[in-house]
């Protein structure tokens, strides 16, 4: 039963858990999102936070060992327990992604076009042909010179920022609704990274996906995003339009996140405004607010773990201060 | 013969040999065991080995020797190569030549050494054509000798003298031995040949003897003992070569009569160096220890009683009566006693115990015996007697050259005569690795030499074997005994003490296994 | 060309140059220098930014100063040429000449626990007896935001930040005189890379460290550095003081850098990207500009001639239109 | 890469120079002689047996001799063995010991590989545990006891199949010793197999092809079986030139007319023609392996083919 009204991709109670030296660590707790069509969803949060277990979680791609709980629904559709041979038609061909650290997440052993095109022929049933053709035709799209050449060619041979776009053009190849993005400027200089965020804005206009973009980054998502939902320690902590995060962060974390970007634009300030200390470790985490050690605002009620509280404009925010942003900000400073 | 079974249809007989397997089957080169069951199925010498071990007629048919016993003459029957030629004088006169000739290299040179000249000849000082063996005509072989040699019809059964067919060698060198190449007078022919692997024969249609020859197919398998004995069980084997001495309660109990055993023509002797000490000069010290071995318990539970206990050098042979020294008939304990007297008086106490190492091969299955025979002298003498191991080359450089004091001396003999184990303690032998020298020892050694008398000359080498004793230039433990596994369907084999069964005599009965 | 006037620089690098590939003939065809006549000076105190994209030659810089691979060139520190020394006289350099590496854990013994690692460099070099180590290392340590509680820990036990302050630990612990930071805050948080580029900006003014900070990060560099050496393909493409920069960029691959800098807005819309690397050009290897195949403002002197390095107002620019 | 393998097998040369004199050397350097023996030979007689063989020359010139020889390929005669040139020996033994060594890889490879990759795909579970035990197992028994075991089982008891003996060009004498020969081989392949098969399936590209909806079958076979081999490939090049020169505890069991017992045999009764011509054939046996692995490497894995 799905409705033009119903989210394209609308996550319940996510949890993902592990075992590790006997602790349970919540990667992932208690996730609630919604991802519309056409609409360009960042995930924000430090190593740790559990942005790419939540993506991997999407697929069914976690390792065996972890333990998934909640509800993922894909156009009404329940993914979680899903038989395998649903998931695997829908991946890559409905739910496609892209992965940080594009030298490994290719395979060094085959060259970019059986890689490209092996998704394609599976899903399309497209013939050899046709598949490096499109494939072709794709590499072009992302700016790559000489596709055709370069689908002879193997990863090593190519740049990060080629490796990396030829992850995009892989994920693009059977035109998904949905493009996964872990960290894909992470790992990339700045002008690559520019480049890749260009290309991103390209293929949003032309194919119209919808896109999860995870990163720890608020910087490269600026552009890009629609919304942004901001997670720590697994869990997630505030969730707005992006002009309304960037402008008036609700959460002491998105806040500080935000004030600790290093800034062309801004005068050179006399220290680097940073959060102090460090993320939680997830084996440890306590009851009240896993924040709370780093936090300006920390009171004796953030012993207690602070709900997703709805604020108008459609955002939330997991914080006991209901102050405004004026007043976060001033704490931070 | 009695009713029974009648003979089998397929006379094919599989029979194991030592893994070694044939280093060659050249008669005038090979010396391994192995080779010489092959030779002794492919070819025929002047004499033959009788089923009951002795030398009967082969192809001589019979012969005469001169009063001094240093002439023979033997008249050679109507006998065929197997590719038809008649087997000549000349054949025998070739073989023994090329046997000598130092262009041959062969070991065995020496074995001929009572043929006249043939050491010369061997050293290169002196012309084969010297030889002593002469074929005055196509049918009759002269033989001279250096001096009467008794045991002259046993050593004519033997590898290195039997007659070999020049044709082939000429035309094909090293490799006449080969199935394709290989001409041979005895009761089979060579069917298949891998070196150092199976051989096969076929009955040999030629011999003269081939009425009585009924296996049609011997097949000879190179295994170790404990293949050996799977294979027996698998059926594959009639006929094996040894089994381990350790399973010979657990084979009875299962084989029966089919596990066969005799005294063979070997001794198992410890050396003991009398040019170093501790035993130079020193009798009373190797009276102590040739007392302190208790020789029954050793065979009964280390050896499992196949073998016999030895109180002299060499082993029961027919007419030859060893001398056996008086203390071997002391009950053990008063041996045990002396032996502690003995200890003593050679110089040595608790406090002051005799410290020495006992060096054996490593490839040796003996080692439990050597471990006994240590326990028995900490035991009864409180010697500290030490076992250390040696591969086999690296251990006989060093008692050839004269730097171990106690060691592992077994003798197999080369022919059923007692002077084969007394040549070894002459002065100057090439492996008296003991150093023993006793001018009145030699000089009994050397008149039976040239004794002609055969019955006086074993007396001389009695009363050389008593002085042995005397003087204890070695340590005898036991007697090897042959080991086999025989199925009970093979017939016409007896166990001989030279341990050689010519397949011509076997046959086999109609059986259930295939 | 030093900062600071009459003194003699700390560091002085001329015509530096790395080749790789030497040595094999299959790759001769492709041996390309890494390094292409770098010349700059460090001067006592001072902090020099090294900017460019991966492959550009930074890092290999990094690594001929401390004679990691083999170089061309002199290389002056504290008056001795670097790449002429041998054995004992190079290895003593090493006291006053640190690094820090960009991926902290890697650069770690995992088999030695922090106060191991902190205290390896006085075993090698100072024979001070172990318990005046504990004290020194215990200090420092707590100087770096380590408390004593991690002391007993091993590297894979610590987070990322906590290992680069391990490292930041070790590398002073000597007292040098100059460290090299070869990307020491690209593989962090967000949250943390401002905590270290505050701690290393207050070791250096504490003790009075020199600093050659290499980075693709334009904006920690603008925050730690007194100049900037820009550098591309190997080769130096402007050298400024900071302000002068970031205020007025004169190499349009500077420009390109700065552009392509995100800006934490929406309402900015994305940075803008300059055209992506080729392969080298047939222009660039007969005698061109390195940058031609990316630059915007290229013209058909820029195929045939390579800029020379040239002085505009208090810059280095190598452009033949820097000054337009 | 023809100038690379030009180059290889230059190299070769002075390996093989190196291999061959120092097998001369030690073997002269062991104590006793080819000819020495508890048999008695008068000295006259021991001469010339030696000089024969040209023992009696300087040990340089006896060096020199067989170098000159081996440069022909000829590895001289044999001691022991007389009347045959160790080249017969090898003509003879390679074909039993290679019949056996490459049907036993075939059969270590088949069900090692396929027992590894079983195992690797569901780790931990008792398709794992169960034949990882065997592995152990098969490891750590040796051939010695495994291959009577054989033979008590399928000769003795069930009667299937020869207990031994060597019928060139039948599968059923082939048959046990292959098997007993394979089952360590078998045993460390599926190790090294389920370890590499475990790598490569926890290499960040195979979550990629997951993502991209991938089949199990596909990414095991085409992003999985690559990266599994490399390792493979190192391990087998020195282990088939070790089971084509033939293994003594096989050839001694089955009662098989193969090089290992020739070699153990020339050891011990010091043919030194013998134990230098087999050192040299495993040798030259390594190194040609060696090429093929590496060769092998650069058909596998892209990376090691422009470095080549």
């Amino acid at each position: 039963m799905t409705s033009a009204a119903d989210p394209l991709l609308q996550l319940r109670g996510l949890s993902v858990r592990y075992a590790s030296a006997g602790r349970e660590v919540r990667a992932v707790d208690h996730i609630d999102l919604d991802l519309a069509v056409h609409e360009c969803l960042g995930v924000v949060g430090e190593s740790g936070s559990g942005k790419t277990q939540l993506l991997l979680a999407l697929l069914g791609l976690c390792s065996s060992a972890a333990r998934l709980a909640g509800s993922i629904r894909y156009r009404g559709e329940e993914l979680l327990g899903a038989p395998p041979a649903r998931l695997q038609a829908l991946r890559g061909r409905r739910i496609a992604m892209v992965f940080q650290e594009p030298m490994s997440a290719l395979n060094p052993y085959l060259t970019v076009g059986t890689q490209l095109t092996e998704g394609a022929r599976r899903h399309l049933q497209l013939g050899r042909r046709a598949a490096r053709a499109r494939a072709a035709e794709l590499l072009a799209t992302v700016q790559i010179d000489a596709p055709a050449e370069r689908l002879r060619q193997h990863p090593h041979e190519l740049s990060g920022g080629m490796r990396q776009r030829v992850m995009i053009a892989m994920a693009l190849m059977c035109d998904p609704e949905i493009l996964l993005l872990d960290e894909p400027t992470t790992a990339l200089d700045v002008t690559v990274q520019a480049q890749v965020l260009e290309l991103l804005h390209a293929v949003r206009a032309r194919t119209g996906a919808a896109i999860l973009f995870v990163t720890h980054d608020l910087g490269a998502l600026a552009s890009l995003a629609d919304r942004v939902a901001v997670m720590y320690a697994g869990r997630l902590v505030e969730q707005a339009s992006a002009p309304a995060l960037y402008t008036s962060p609700r959460h002491p974390y998105t806040a500080g996140l935000l004030r600790s970007l290093p800034r062309l634009d801004l005068p050179v300030p006399a220290r680097l405004p940073a959060i102090p200390g460090q993320p939680p470790d997830l084996a440890e985490l306590g009851a009240g607010c896993a924040f709370a050690p780093r936090c300006p605002l920390v009171h004796d009620r953030c012993a207690s773990s602070p709900p997703l509280r709805a604020l108008p404009e459609a955002r939330s925010v997991a914080c006991h201060f209901e102050g405004t942003a004026a007043q976060i900000a001033g704490a931070w400073a | 013969m009695k009713a029974g079974p009648g003979l089998a249809a397929s006379q094919r007989l599989a029979r194991a040999v030592d893994a070694g397997g044939m280093r060659s089957i050249d008669p005038s080169i090979s010396t391994d065991v192995p080779a010489a069951h092959v030779l002794d199925d492919l070819f025929e010498g002047l004499t033959r080995l009788r089923e009951d071990g002795e030398p009967g007629p082969g192809v001589a048919e019979r012969w005469e020797t001169s009063a001094d016993g240093r002439i023979w003459i033997f008249h050679l029957r109507a006998a065929r190569w197997s590719n038809g030629a008649p087997v000549r004088a000349a054949d025998f006169v070739y073989a023994w030549r090329r046997t000598v000739d130092p262009r041959t290299a062969s070991d065995y040179a020496e074995a001929l050494a009572p043929v006249r000249n043939a050491l010369a000849i061997s050293a290169g000082s002196m012309s084969v054509t010297e030889l002593g063996i002469t074929a005055p005509d196509a049918r009759t072989v002269r033989v001279e000798l250096n001096a009467p040699t008794p045991f002259l019809l046993s050593l004519l059964t033997k590898s290195y003298t039997y007659p070999q067919y020049e044709p082939a060698i000429r035309a094909h060198g090293d490799d006449w031995v080969r199935p394709e190449f290989m001409v041979s007078n005895g009761a089979f022919r060579l069917q298949e040949y891998v070196i150092a692997g199976r051989v096969t024969l076929v009955k040999n249609p030629l011999y003269w003897d081939a009425a009585r020859v009924r296996l049609q197919q011997v097949t000879y398998l190179p295994l170790d003992r404990a293949a050996q004995t799977e294979r027996f069980f698998a059926g594959d084997l009639a006929f094996t070569d040894s089994f381990a001495a350790e399973q010979t309660a657990w084979l009875r109990a299962r084989l029966g009569d089919q596990v066969v055993s005799a005294p063979y023509l070997g001794n198992f002797v410890l050396g003991v160096n009398v040019t170093r000490p501790p035993f130079a000069g020193n009798r009373a010290l190797r009276m102590a220890l040739t007392l302190g071995v208790d020789r029954e318990t050793l065979v009964r539970y280390v050896r499992q009683g196949l073998y016999e206990p030895a109180w002299t050098p060499t082993p029961p042979l027919a007419g030859y009566t060893a001398p056996v020294p008086a203390w071997a008939r002391l009950p053990q304990a008063q041996r045990h006693a002396l032996a502690r007297r003995f200890y003593a008086q050679a110089g040595y106490s608790a406090q002051h115990p005799l410290r020495v190492d006992l060096h054996y091969p490593t490839d040796s299955d003996n080692r439990r015996t050597y471990e006994a025979v240590a326990a028995m002298w900490r035991a009864n003498l409180g010697a500290e007697v030490g076992t250390y191991n040696e591969e086999f080359r690296v251990q006989l450089n060093e008692r050839h050259l004269k730097q171990l004091a106690l060691f592992h001396y077994a003798w197999i003999g080369d022919y059923p005569d007692p002077l084969t184990f007394l040549q070894l303690f002459q002065t100057g032998f090439g492996y008296n690795d003991g150093g023993y020298s006793n001018p009145r020892y030699d000089a009994l050694l050397a008149a039976a030499g040239n004794d002609s008398d055969a019955a006086r000359r074993l007396q001389t080498l009695a009363q050389a074997e008593t002085i042995l004793n005397e003087d204890v230039a070695c340590i005898p433990l036991y007697y090897y005994a042959t080991r086999h596994l025989i199925k009970s369907y093979v017939r016409g084999w007896t166990s001989n003490i030279q341990d050689r069964n010519l397949s011509q005599y076997m046959y086999l009965l109609e059986h259930g296994e295939n | 060309m030093s900062a600071a006037a009459g003194t003699a620089p700390l560091l002085e690098v001329r015509d530096l140059r790395v080749r790789y590939g030497i040595g094999t003939r299959a790759a001769s065809a492709q041996r390309t220098a890494a390094v292409d006549g770098v010349s700059f000076d460090v001067a006592a105190g001072e902090s020099l930014g090294l900017v460019g994209e991966s492959g550009s030659g930074k890092s290999s810089i990094a690594r001929a100063l401390l004679r990691l691979i083999p170089a061309t060139g002199t290389v002056l520190f504290q008056g001795r040429d670097l790449l002429q020394l041998e054995g004992a006289a190079l290895r003593a350099t090493r006291e006053h000449l640190q690094i820090v590496f960009q991926d902290p854990l890697g650069a770690l013994d995992p088999r030695m626990n922090v106060a191991e690692l902190v205290a390896e460099p006085l075993l090698e070099f100072r024979a001070a007896s172990a318990g005046q180590h504990r004290e020194q290392v215990t200090r420092m340590l707590g100087r770096v935001g380590i408390g004593s509680e991690l002391l007993g820990r091993y590297p894979h036990q610590l987070s990322g930040g906590q290992a680069q302050r391990v490292g930041l630990a070790r590398a002073l612990i000597l007292r040098p005189r100059l460290l090299i930071c070869d990307e020491p805050v690209a593989a962090l948080d967000v949250s943390i890379r401002s905590q270290i580029a505050n701690l290393l900006r207050d070791l250096r003014d504490e003790l009075g460290l020199s600093l050659l900070f290499i980075a693709h990060d334009l904006a920690t560099v603008r925050f730690l550095c007194d100049r900037v050496l820009v550098i591309y393909r190997g080769q130096t493409m402007e050298l400024a003081p900071r302000d002068a920069l970031y205020g007025a960029p004169r190499h349009p691959y500077t420009r390109a850098l700065l552009a392509a800098n995100p800006v934490p807005d929406p309402a900015r819309g994305a940075p803008r990207a300059p055209p992506p690397a080729a392969v080298l050009t047939a222009a660039v290897a007969s005698g061109g500009c390195v940058f031609l195949d990316r630059c915007p403002l290229a013209v058909v002197r820029c195929t045939q001639q390579a800029p020379l390095l040239r002085g505009v107002e208090a810059s280095l620019v190598s452009c033949h239109r820097a000054s337009e | 890469m023809a100038s690379f393998l030009l180059r290889r097998l230059l190299t070769a040369i002075p390996t093989l120079l190196v291999i061959a004199t120092l097998a001369f050397t030690l073997l002269h350097l062991t104590p006793g002689g080819p000819f020495d023996s508890d048999k008695v030979l008068v000295p006259q007689i021991q001469h010339a047996i030696e000089a024969r063989f040209h023992l009696d020359e300087p040990v340089w010139r006896q060096y020199l001799r067989y170098l000159a020889d081996l440069a022909r390929g000829d590895f001289g005669p044999s001691f022991q063995y007389r009347n045959t040139s160790v080249n017969e020996l090898i003509a003879q033994g390679l074909p039993v010991d290679a019949a056996i060594g490459a049907s036993a890889m075939l059969i270590a490879l088949l069900v090692g590989g396929g027992t590894g990759l079983l195992a690797a795909s569901r780790p931990g579970s008792w398709r794992d545990q169960l034949p990882m035990s065997l592995a152990m197992l098969g490891i750590s028994v040796p051939v010695f006891v495994t291959a009577p075991l054989l033979i008590l089982l399928f000769a003795m008891r069930l009667h299937w199949l020869p207990a031994g003996d060597w019928v060139a060009g039948s599968w059923r004498h082939l048959l046990l010793p292959s098997l007993a020969l394979a089952l360590p081989y078998t045993a460390y392949i599926a190790r090294i197999v389920r370890a590499a098969a475990l790598d490569a399936l926890g290499q960040p590209w195979i979550r990629t092809a997951r993502a991209k909806g991938l089949p199990t079958h596909t990414i095991v076979l085409r992003h999985a079986l690559r990266p599994t081999l490399v390792p493979l490939v190192s391990f087998l090049g020195p282990a088939l030139a070790g089971v084509l020169t033939g293994s003594i505890v096989i050839e001694q069991v089955f009662g098989l007319p193969g090089i290992g017992r020739f070699f153990v045999t020339g050891a011990l009764n010091r043919d030194y023609t013998l134990v230098t011509g087999i050192t040299v054939l495993y040798g030259a046996l390594i190194i040609g392996l060696n090429l093929l692995v590496d060769l092998c490497y650069a058909w596998l894995d892209p990376r090691v083919r422009n470095r080549t």
